[in-house]
């Protein structure tokens, strides 16, 4: 007997998952795969916007926070890299179709899409880090007359590593108004694209565009900010995203926090100028 | 105790001007009369925070620890079990020898804080429950001394309270730590504040090797106390601090002494904390052992 | 106001125990607590209003260990089942004001529009709470300093507002809920409403200029000058009415488990600690800024109180004696 | 409890057994065709020395009633003294345990040879029933009862 109505407001309890089942799992690199990721009764699990993030989990392992790469109309896509000592991601590669896993979401802030709108935009992103960049570069593609030219810049440690290939070298080029540039840091046999490191290749390209989206391992981040700020993008305009311990994924856990933001609630993503603004504690 | 308290300042002072130390790690007194809380020193003009009274419970030495990769050379005020202390984490090889200089401080016994806070002003505030049986109140080792040795109130070690519970049935000692356990909040402090508890990395901070839950029940309570005490078997120097800082006043020594107690009887009387060097009860054996195992 | 004369508080406590459950403040074996009032009438624990309790009441809401829900994994299933509702209202009997004003700060996280917490609220909503009013603080009580109101518990907890006169207790229901939980009381006495007397506060300050003087100290040395003694336990932390930071941790038992929410400590190194091992905030100075920052200032920034109500516990519990107080005065200089 | 579920008590009896000696005589007990009561669940471990106090107290915690470490005789070690410090260690978690209130019968460490099967036989078979007429272990243990709906499975 429920003696009020207490939760009647709000049905869903934000900290416990759906189930959710895995209809393909796709394999981007050697270490990246994508699940795809639906509800039992085949509907797509929840409605994310570039850039927001989902909990996947499997209850007895543990749970951790992904971004959704992609969506389509019965489905969310997750790439998940796998860490040698991750005990989740390493039982994540190992699942096969049919999987029931736990998910919830969608959280985080996301891209400012708004922000975005009307201008020339550079993509830069290294290794797994084109993760939350696609689902904003999708994003643009969908509704393409809202944006104007996009450059897409990406680095990989070598040609295998290179996640969505099909979008790089297929899908994205055909897309008009656009440019993609990829590298990889060393040089490899097979490999005839440019050979170097992302922030160098940023500063070689030298975009003309209006605003950045930056996401990456967070030496990239560091060396690419400065990059695009002498290129003359103003400090609101240089976008990036953050990683912290997170638990509960709707800022009350706590362990998040940077001075009064929850990188959970109020990031992942911010921008440089956000970012100038907190304490140097990340 | 004033004698001691200007003796302190005076040797501090001499310490910081001459260079001889660049930190004083001592006491001074805190919010209530019965808080005796550390201080850090680093500047000769700051000697007269520096106090010696009956609260000055806390073992300076494991905040050597901070210092092991450091450039300072740390002075600190040691009483007897502090100076065990120091021998115990010199012997964990968890703090440097060589910055860090000893100043012994012979010790009457401290005074009970937890009970004082209790007790109305003025009225009689009995020992704290280790220093009453406490046989080392001079230091054991120091580079210096100030004050002059006390003569030891206890010579032999007073298992009385353990002995108290060994006579008790199994249900009743089974009912009787579920009571004190189910107290634990699981804050940590008696770890943090035991020279013994020196691992860089403990157990009890990775819940994800499943070793220990965060559930909080008498039953995951008692598991890390016991574990807490066998890791501390052998090593413990009875210092009662843990004890000392529990919010929930546990009795935590009644663990550690029923080991100190056990190793005495069974491989020989043994003494934490007097050398620097050697073997401990738990990483050594006789041939000769008892053998109960055929 | 009705009135109860202190000599019957059991009966008093009885007739509600009838119909709530009824939690009260007791003294367990020298740990003080809330706890079912069955305990106090089957002898395990004792009564205990001289002051305050060492273990807040946050506990009636964010107990220490809760169960979130329960999960059966097998093979490639997967089923989550939530966990049951209360079945019944429950009383908590003397929470005091200083503790009514943190229970607010709780409900500005976990009843926050945007994630509400239902477990959280479920329990807010089917609590009736008895606020005591203090008339002896302890020397370490600032509750004042940090805006609670010595006289009147915090309105948007408190269903009854009790008081405490030589050897009778007054009740004034300050709520719907707590008129009917009053009115379902037989036996109580009658008489005009008035306050007791109270003893004045002896730590006294002005923290309104705290947020503002605190967001440039960032790198300010007096966070070593500080942090140097923190032990990094989490007494602070867990004996504290606001903090309220939890763990998700998991109880496995075979194919069936239980996700379990768990008190958390930011002094803790695990808090923050991410899986390739990156630590964002190292060590006792990190952590003790971070703790003292969102209490004083970060908080405050997002939701216009602070998340120090003044109770004076980690003051009291600290095992190295390291004052909030202290620092606060020092800041404002 | 009713005498009769005292009865059909079937103790849980975990043994860790070193994977140089008592393993090996574990196995020898079966391919002896010895018979004894199905009630253990074998752990093997490189070293008696390697079982942490921690196994111990976890498995009663966990619903385990009796516990068995076994290991090279004294001086057989494969390691050389790995033993030695496992009877200093479990002299002292069997005080320990009746400290805390557990019937220290149930747990014990016995020294089993590759060669000594039939002592393997016989000291499970008689530690089942010294278990069992002790009676299952209520002390120390972390109750938790998880109770899920059961789902279909297609496996």
């Amino acid at each position: 007997m429920k003696t009020a109505s207490a939760s009647d407001v709000l049905k869903i309890n934000n900290l416990v998952p759906k189930v959710g089942v895995l209809k393909e799992i796709l394999d981007e690199t050697p270490d990246v795969k994508t699940f795809r990721i639906s509800t039992p009764e085949g509907e797509r699990p929840f409605t994310p916007m570039p850039g927001q993030l989902g909990m996947y989990s499997m209850p007895a392992i543990g749970e951790a926070m992904f971004s959704v790469t992609n969506y389509g109309e019965d489905y969310i896509d997750m790439s998940i890299k796998k860490y040698n000592d991750g005990v989740l991601t390493s039982v994540l590669h190992g699942l096969e179709i049919g999987q029931e896993v736990g998910i919830r979401g969608p959280y985080g802030n996301g891209f400012p899409i708004e922000q975005f709108k009307g201008k020339d935009i550079v993509f830069v992103a290294g290794g797994i880090g084109l993760a939350p960049v696609r689902s904003l570069i999708l994003y643009c593609m969908r509704n393409r007359e809202d944006f104007g030219k996009l450059t897409i810049i990406y680095g990989g440690r070598s040609k295998e590593d290179l996640c969505f290939k099909d979008d790089l070298f297929e899908n994205w080029p055909k897309v008009p108004n656009t440019e993609v540039f990829v590298t990889i840091d060393r040089p490899q046999e097979g490999w005839d694209g440019h050979v170097g490191f992302v922030p160098d290749y940023v500063k070689e390209i030298a975009p003309n565009a209006q605003i950045a989206a930056v996401c990456g391992p967070p030496i990239l981040i560091k060396l690419t900010l400065p990059i695009l700020s002498q290129m003359g993008l103003p400090d609101e305009d240089i976008i990036t995203t953050l990683e912290l311990r997170m638990k509960c994924g709707i800022g009350k856990c706590g362990r998040c926090n940077i001075g009064s933001c929850y990188v959970c609630l109020d990031g992942p993503v911010f921008s440089q100028a956000q970012l100038n603004d907190m304490p140097k504690e990340y | 105790m004033s004698n001691i308290q200007n003796e302190m300042r005076a040797v501090a002072k001499e310490l910081l001007e001459s260079g001889k130390a660049t930190v004083v790690l001592g006491w001074e007194k805190g919010t209530m009369p019965y808080d005796s809380t550390p201080v850090m020193i680093r500047s000769a003009a700051d000697v007269d925070k520096l106090i010696w009274d009956e609260y000055c419970l806390q073992n300076l030495s494991t905040y050597l620890i901070d210092f092991i990769n450091s450039e300072d050379k740390v002075a600190i005020f040691a009483k007897g079990c502090d100076t065990r202390a120091y021998n115990r984490l010199v012997h964990d090889k968890r703090i440097n020898p060589e910055n860090s200089i000893v100043i012994g401080v012979p010790c009457s016994g401290m005074k009970n804080p937890k009970v004082a806070a209790k007790t109305p002003a003025g009225a009689e505030v009995p020992m704290a429950n280790a220093c009453k049986e406490c046989r080392y109140p001079n230091p054991v080792a120091c580079d210096q001394k100030i004050g002059s040795d006390v003569t030891p109130w206890c010579t032999a070690k007073d298992f009385s309270d353990v002995e108290a519970i060994e006579a008790m049935d199994a249900d009743a000692k089974a009912a009787f730590w579920k009571e004190q356990y189910s107290k634990c909040i699981r804050c940590y402090a008696c770890r943090n504040i035991c020279p013994a508890c020196n691992c860089t990395n403990c157990i009890f901070d990775q819940s994800a090797s499943g070793w220990c839950s965060k559930d909080v029940n008498a039953s995951e309570n008692q598991f890390y106390g016991v574990t807490r005490a066998f890791h501390v078997a052998g090593r413990c120097i009875e210092c009662g601090q843990c004890e000392a800082v529990c919010p929930s006043d546990v009795p935590i020594m009644l663990m550690n002494k029923k080991f100190i107690k056990d190793i005495d009887t069974l491989f020989g009387n043994y003494e934490a904390g007097l050398v620097t060097e050697g073997t401990t009860p738990l990483n050594s054996y006789q041939v000769a052992d008892p053998e109960e195992f055929m | 106001m009705k009135t109860v004369e202190k000599a019957k508080l059991d009966g008093f406590l009885g007739q509600l125990a009838q119909k709530y459950s009824v939690l009260v403040p007791v003294d367990y074996n020298g740990l003080t607590q809330f706890a079912p009032y069955s305990q106090v009438q089957e002898g395990v624990s004792k009564l205990y209003l001289d002051g305050n309790v060492t273990v807040s009441p946050k506990t009636v809401y964010l107990p220490q260990s809760e169960a979130m829900y329960k999960f059966r994994a097998q093979g490639k299933k997967l089923a989550i089942e939530e966990m049951p509702a209360m079945d019944k209202q429950q009383v908590v009997f003397g929470v005091r004001h200083c503790d009514t004003k943190a229970i607010q700060c709780l409900d500005k996280v976990f009843l926050d529009e945007k994630f509400e917490d239902p477990q959280y609220k479920e329990k807010r909503e089917n609590t009736i709470v008895f606020s005591l009013a203090c008339n002896n603080p302890k020397a370490t009580c600032f509750c004042e300093s940090m805006g609670v109101d010595r006289a009147h518990a915090e309105a948007s907890v408190a269903d009854v507002q009790v008081y405490e006169f030589g050897d009778t207790y007054g009740f004034v229901a300050v709520s719907d809920k707590g008129k009917a939980c009053l009115d379902a009381v037989s036996g109580l006495g009658e008489a005009a409403d008035k306050l007791p007397d109270q003893k004045p506060q002896e730590v006294k300050f002005d923290p309104s200029e705290l947020p503002a003087k605190l967001k440039g100290m960032f790198e300010d040395p007096i966070w070593d000058e500080y942090s140097f003694k923190c032990l990094n336990c989490g007494t602070c932390t867990y004996v504290c009415p606001t903090c309220h930071c939890f763990d998700i941790n998991n109880k496995i038992r075979g194919e069936v488990g239980m996700k379990m929410r768990t008190w958390d400590s930011c002094m803790f190194a695990e808090y923050t600690l991410m899986a390739g091992g990156h630590q964002p905030r190292q060590g006792k100075k990190e952590r003790v800024r971070n703790r003292f920052l969102h209490k004083l200032q970060y908080f405050n920034e997002k939701h216009d109180m602070f998340l120090c109500i003044g109770c004076g516990r980690c003051v009291a519990k600290c095992p190295v004696n390291l004052d909030i107080t202290k620092f606060i005065k020092q800041v404002i200089g | 409890m009713s005498n009769n579920a005292v009865e059909n008590f079937e103790p849980k009896i975990l043994v860790f057994a070193c994977n140089w000696c008592t393993y090996a005589g574990a196995d020898l007990a079966g391919t002896s065709r010895l018979q004894y009561p199905p009630n253990v669940r074998v752990l093997r471990v490189p070293c008696s020395c390697r079982v942490n106090p921690q196994f111990v107290l976890r498995a009663f915690q966990r619903g385990i009633d009796g516990v068995l470490v076994a290991g090279c005789h004294p001086g057989d070690c494969h390691y050389t003294t790995g033993n030695y410090y496992t009877r200093r260690r479990f002299l002292l978690i069997t005080r320990m345990m009746d400290y805390m209130g557990i019937d220290s019968r149930r747990f014990h460490t016995r020294w089993i040879s590759g060669a000594e099967g039939p002592k393997f036989q016989q000291v499970v078979t008689e530690m089942i029933n010294e278990v069992k007429a002790i009676g299952p272990n209520d002390k120390f243990r972390d109750d938790a009862k998880i109770e899920v709906k059961a789902v279909e499975t297609n496996e």
